[in-house]
C-alpha cells in the first residue's frame, strides 16, 4: 500500500504544491487531475523516488521510499520520455528494459506483450521508423513484460488512437483485478474499461 | 539476464550500429600520433624521446572525445530514470556503462598503440610497457571521465566544463603512464610505475561508480 | 541532541546566519587590516636582507601566505562539501560558493608571485616545480568548481553537483601533488628544487607569519560578506528578507 | 629603520620590478574582489528593495480598482 502524507514539492524559487496526502490500496487506482504546470509530473517523480522530499512523506507497505530496493521492485514509472532506443528494435528494448529493472523475461511474453497493444509485425523494427503513437505502445508493453504491483504513469494515452486507448484500459483493468495499483495523469478522457468503482480522482492545486 | 551485462551489451551494441563514434576517437588517437612528429621534426631521438608522452596525450583527448555522450543518450530518452528506479544498484549499472565506455574507446586505442609507437622508432620492452601502461591507464581515464560526464550532463556548455572538470584530475594516470615507459628506456624498470598505475585502477573502480550515480541522481532532479 | 549542537544547527539556518555573519564581518576585517599593516611593516621595514636572494625575497611574504589560502580554502571546501552531503544543509553550498573565488584568487596570486620570484632567482618565469604545477592544478579545480556551480540554474542541485566535485577534487589533490613530485624527481635535470630559505631570520618568519594571519581573516572576511548576498540572493521571497529590506525602502 | 632612503626602498636591491609587481598585484586583486563583493551586494540589496516596492504599488493598485 502506498501512503502520501503532507508532501510539498519545490522547484527552483517556486512553491509547486503543499499540503498533498492520499492513499492507494490494493486494487485501486488514482486520477491525478490539475492544470499545466501545477506539479503534476513533479508529484509523480517524487512518489517513484526520482525527486527527493524535503517535506512531507512518502511509503510504502509502511516504510519510506527512500532507498527502497523492495519498493523499486514492485514499481513501474513511465514518464514522458520513453526510454526506448531508436537504433533497438521494440523487442530487444523491452529485452533490456526488463534486464536493467533486474527481471527476468521470456521471449514469448514479450510477443505477446506488443500484440495484446497492436504491434504484431512490428517487433523486429527499429523504433525509429513506428510512429508516435507505435512507440508510446512499445513503451507501455513493459507493463505487460515486467512483474510490479503499482504504476506510476505520467499522461499514458497521449498521442493514442482510439483503439489503443482501449487496449491500454484493459491493462489497466486486468493489472486492478489482480490486486495492482495504478497512479495516473491523462488529459484524455479515461479510458472507459475501468470499473468507476476502483477510481479514485484527486485534483491538485497550487 | 545480469542487469551488468545487459547494459554493457546494449551499449556496444549500440555503438557498434552507429560506427561512426568508435571511429572517431581511433582517427583522432591516429591523426594527432601523426601529427607530432610533422610539428617537431624527423629527428629519431628527439622523436623516440616524445614518443610516450605523445601517445599517451593522444590517447587522453581520444577517450575524452566520447565523455560527453556517455550518459547524455539515455538521460534524453529517459531510459537513465529506469535505471535510478531500477532495483539493481545504480553505481553496478553506471560501471556497466563505463566498462562499456572503454571498450568503445579505451580498449581500440591500447590495441593501436603498438603500431603507432613504431612511428617514433620505441624498441619492443618500450612498446610492451606502453600497452601495459594503456591497459591499465585507458580504463582509469574512462573511470574519473565518467564521473566529469555526470557532473556536467544536461548543464550549459558541458562540452567545454567536461575538458576543463576532467583534464587536471587526468595528471596522475599521464603521469605515471608516460613516465613508464620513459623509465623502462632510460632502463629503470617500470615496475613501480605499472603498480601505482593499478593501484589508482583499483581505487578508481570502487569510487567513481559511486560518485557517478550520486551525480546522475543529482542531474535528474 | 546536546545544547552545543543545537547552537551549531541554529546558524545552520541562513536567517541566522545572515545576522551573525552581519555582526562578524567588520570585526574580521579590521582585525585582518590590523594584522596585514603590521606584517607588512615588519617585513619591509624590519627583516633585514637576505644574504642569498637579496631583496626578492620579501616576495615570499605574500607569496607563501597566498599558496597556503589557496590551499586551506579547497580544504575547507571539502570541509563544508562532506557537511552538506551527509547533513543536506542549505549553508554549505552557499558557503563553497562563497570560498571559491578567493580560493581561486589566491592560487592565481600564488602562480603570479612564484613567477615573478622565481625569475630573479631561476632565471625562468615559469620551471615545472612540484609544488608549482600542483598549484597549477589547483587553480584548474577552482575554475571548474566555479564554471559546474554557475552553470546549474537551480541552486540546490548546483550545490550538491558542486559539493560533489569539491570532494573529487580533494581527494586527488594529494594524489596529484604525489604524481607531479615523482615526476619532477625523475627528470631532476630539467628542474631547480625550490628552496625557501631554510635558515629563516626570526623576524622573516615573523613578518610570514603575520602576512599568514591577515590572509586568512582576509579569506573569513569575504566570504562572510559573500555569503550574506547569496543567502540574501536565494531566500529572497521570504519574509525575513522582505522585512530585513523594508526599513531602507517604501511604507 | 633598514632603509637609508626612499629611493633604495623602492628599488629593492634591483629587484623592484618583481617585489612590487607581486605586492602590487596581490593588494590590486584583493582590493578588487572587495569592491566586486560590495557592488554585488548593492545590486541585490537594490533589486530586490524593486521588487518589493513594484509588488506593494501592484497591491495598492488591485485594491483602489476594488474601491
Amino acid at each position: 500500500m502506498l501512503s502520501v502524507n503532507d508532501l510539498s514539492c519545490h522547484r527552483g524559487e517556486r512553491r509547486l504544491f503543499s499540503g498533498v496526502g492520499f492513499q492507494l490500496k490494493a486494487g485501486t487506482c488514482l486520477y491525478l487531475e490539475g492544470d499545466n504546470g501545477v506539479g503534476k509530473t513533479s508529484l509523480l517523480r517524487q512518489v517513484s523516488g526520482l525527486l527527493p522530499v524535503s517535506v512531507g512523506q512518502i511509503s510504502w507497505c509502511g516504510k519510506p521510499i527512500a532507498d527502497n530496493e523492495f519498493f523499486r521492485k514492485q514499481l513501474i514509472y513511465l514518464g514522458h520520455n520513453l526510454a526506448m532506443k531508436d537504433d533497438l528494435s521494440a523487442m530487444e528494448n523491452l529485452q533490456i528494459d526488463a534486464a536493467i529493472a533486474g527481471q527476468a523475461v521470456d521471449p514469448d511474453k514479450v510477443l505477446s506483450a506488443l500484440k495484446s497493444l497492436g504491434l504484431k509485425g512490428r517487433e523486429h523494427l527499429p523504433i525509429r521508423v513506428l510512429s508516435q503513437g507505435q512507440k508510446r505502445r512499445a513503451a507501455l508493453a513493459r507493463l505487460l513484460t515486467r512483474q510490479a504491483s503499482l504504476w506510476i504513469l505520467d499522461e499514458p494515452v497521449v498521442a493514442l488512437d482510439v483503439p489503443a486507448q482501449a487496449a491500454v484500459g484493459r491493462v489497466l483493468k486486468a493489472h486492478l483485478e489482480k490486486g495492482g495499483m495504478v497512479l495516473f495523469t491523462s488529459h484524455q478522457p479515461l479510458p472507459m474499461a475501468i470499473p468507476s468503482a476502483s477510481i479514485t480522482s484527486y485534483r491538485l492545486q497550487g | 539476464m545480469n542487469p551488468f551485462i545487459a547494459v554493457v551489451r546494449r551499449d556496444v551494441s549500440l555503438a557498434l550500429r552507429r560506427k561512426n563514434e568508435v571511429m572517431t576517437s581511433v582517427f583522432f588517437f591516429v591523426v594527432v600520433a601523426a601529427l607530432f612528429p610533422l610539428g617537431i621534426g624527423p629527428e629519431m631521438n628527439t622523436l623516440r624521446l616524445i614518443g610516450p608522452g605523445v601517445l599517451w596525450v593522444g590517447a587522453l583527448l581520444a577517450s575524452m572525445l566520447s565523455l560527453g555522450r556517455m550518459f547524455a543518450g539515455d538521460h534524453d530518452d529517459g531510459t537513465l530514470e529506469q535505471m535510478v528506479l531500477s532495483s539493481a544498484s545504480l553505481p553496478s549499472l553506471v560501471g556497466a556503462k563505463i566498462l562499456a565506455h572503454w571498450l568503445l574507446s579505451g580498449l581500440p586505442l591500447v590495441v593501436l598503440s603498438p603500431v603507432l609507437a613504431l612511428q617514433f622508432d620505441l624498441n619492443l620492452q618500450a612498446i610492451e610497457v606502453l600497452m601495459a601502461t594503456l591497459l591499465l591507464g585507458t580504463p582509469l581515464l574512462s573511470l574519473i571521465g565518467a564521473v566529469g560526464a555526470a557532473l556536467t550532463l544536461g548543464v550549459r556548455g558541458a562540452d567545454v566544463l567536461l575538458s576543463l572538470l576532467v583534464l587536471p584530475l587526468y595528471v596522475p594516470a599521464l603521469v605515471f603512464g608516460a613516465g613508464a615507459v620513459q623509465a623502462q628506456t632510460a632502463g629503470l624498470g617500470a615496475s613501480a610505475h605499472l603498480s601505482i598505475l593499478a593501484a589508482m585502477l583499483l581505487m578508481a573502480a570502487v569510487f567513481s561508480p559511486w560518485a557517478c550515480a550520486s551525480a546522475l541522481r543529482i542531474a535528474l532532479e | 541532541m546536546t545544547p552545543h549542537s543545537n547552537v551549531l544547527f541554529r546558524f545552520a539556518a541562513p536567517q541566522a546566519f545572515y545576522g551573525l555573519a552581519g555582526r562578524l564581518w567588520p570585526w574580521v576585517a579590521a582585525l585582518a587590516t590590523v594584522f596585514g599593516v603590521w606584517g607588512l611593516w615588519t617585513g619591509m621595514f624590519v627583516a633585514p636582507i637576505d644574504f642569498q636572494q637579496g631583496q626578492a625575497y620579501r616576495i615570499i611574504f605574500v607569496h607563501v601566505p597566498a599558496s597556503w589560502m589557496s590551499m586551506i580554502i579547497y580544504l575547507a571546501m571539502a570541509f563544508w562539501a562532506v557537511l552538506g552531503l551527509t547533513f543536506n544543509t542549505r549553508l554549505s553550498g552557499m558557503m563553497n560558493r562563497a570560498l571559491a573565488p578567493t580560493g581561486a584568487m589566491f592560487a592565481f596570486l600564488s602562480l603570479w608571485t612564484g613567477a615573478l620570484w622565481g625569475k630573479p632567482m631561476w632565471g625562468a618565469w615559469w620551471v615545472w616545480d612540484a609544488r608549482l604545477t600542483s598549484e597549477l592544478i589547483l587553480f584548474f579545480l577552482y575554475l571548474g568548481f566555479m564554471g559546474l556551480t554557475a552553470s546549474i540554474d537551480d541552486p540546490r542541485r548546483s550545490d550538491k553537483a558542486g559539493g560533489l566535485l569539491a570532494l573529487v577534487g580533494a581527494i586527488n589533490v594529494p594524489i596529484i601533488y604525489f604524481s607531479v613530485r615523482w615526476w619532477n624527481t625523475l627528470h631532476q635535470g630539467a628542474s631547480v628544487t625550490v628552496t625557501q630559505g631554510s635558515s629563516m631570520a626570526q623576524t622573516m618568519l615573523w613578518a610570514m607569519l603575520l602576512m599568514a594571519l591577515s590572509f586568512w581573516l582576509y579569506a573569513i572576511a569575504i566570504a562572510l560578506y559573500r555569503i550574506r548576498t547569496l543567502i540574501l540572493e536565494r531566500e529572497k521571497h521570504t519574509q525575513w528578507v522582505n522585512a530585513e529590506l523594508r526599513p531602507e525602502g517604501a511604507s | 629603520m633598514i632603509w637609508n632612503s626612499a629611493g633604495e626602498f623602492w628599488a629593492m636591491g634591483g629587484y623592484g620590478l618583481y617585489v612590487w609587481g607581486s605586492f602590487g598585484v596581490t593588494f590590486l586583486l584583493m582590493g578588487g574582489e572587495v569592491i566586486l563583493a560590495g557592488r554585488r551586494h548593492r545590486q541585490i540589496c537594490e533589486s530586490l528593495q524593486m521588487q518589493a516596492m513594484t509588488r506593494d504599488a501592484v497591491q495598492d493598485s488591485a485594491q483602489d480598482w476594488q474601491a
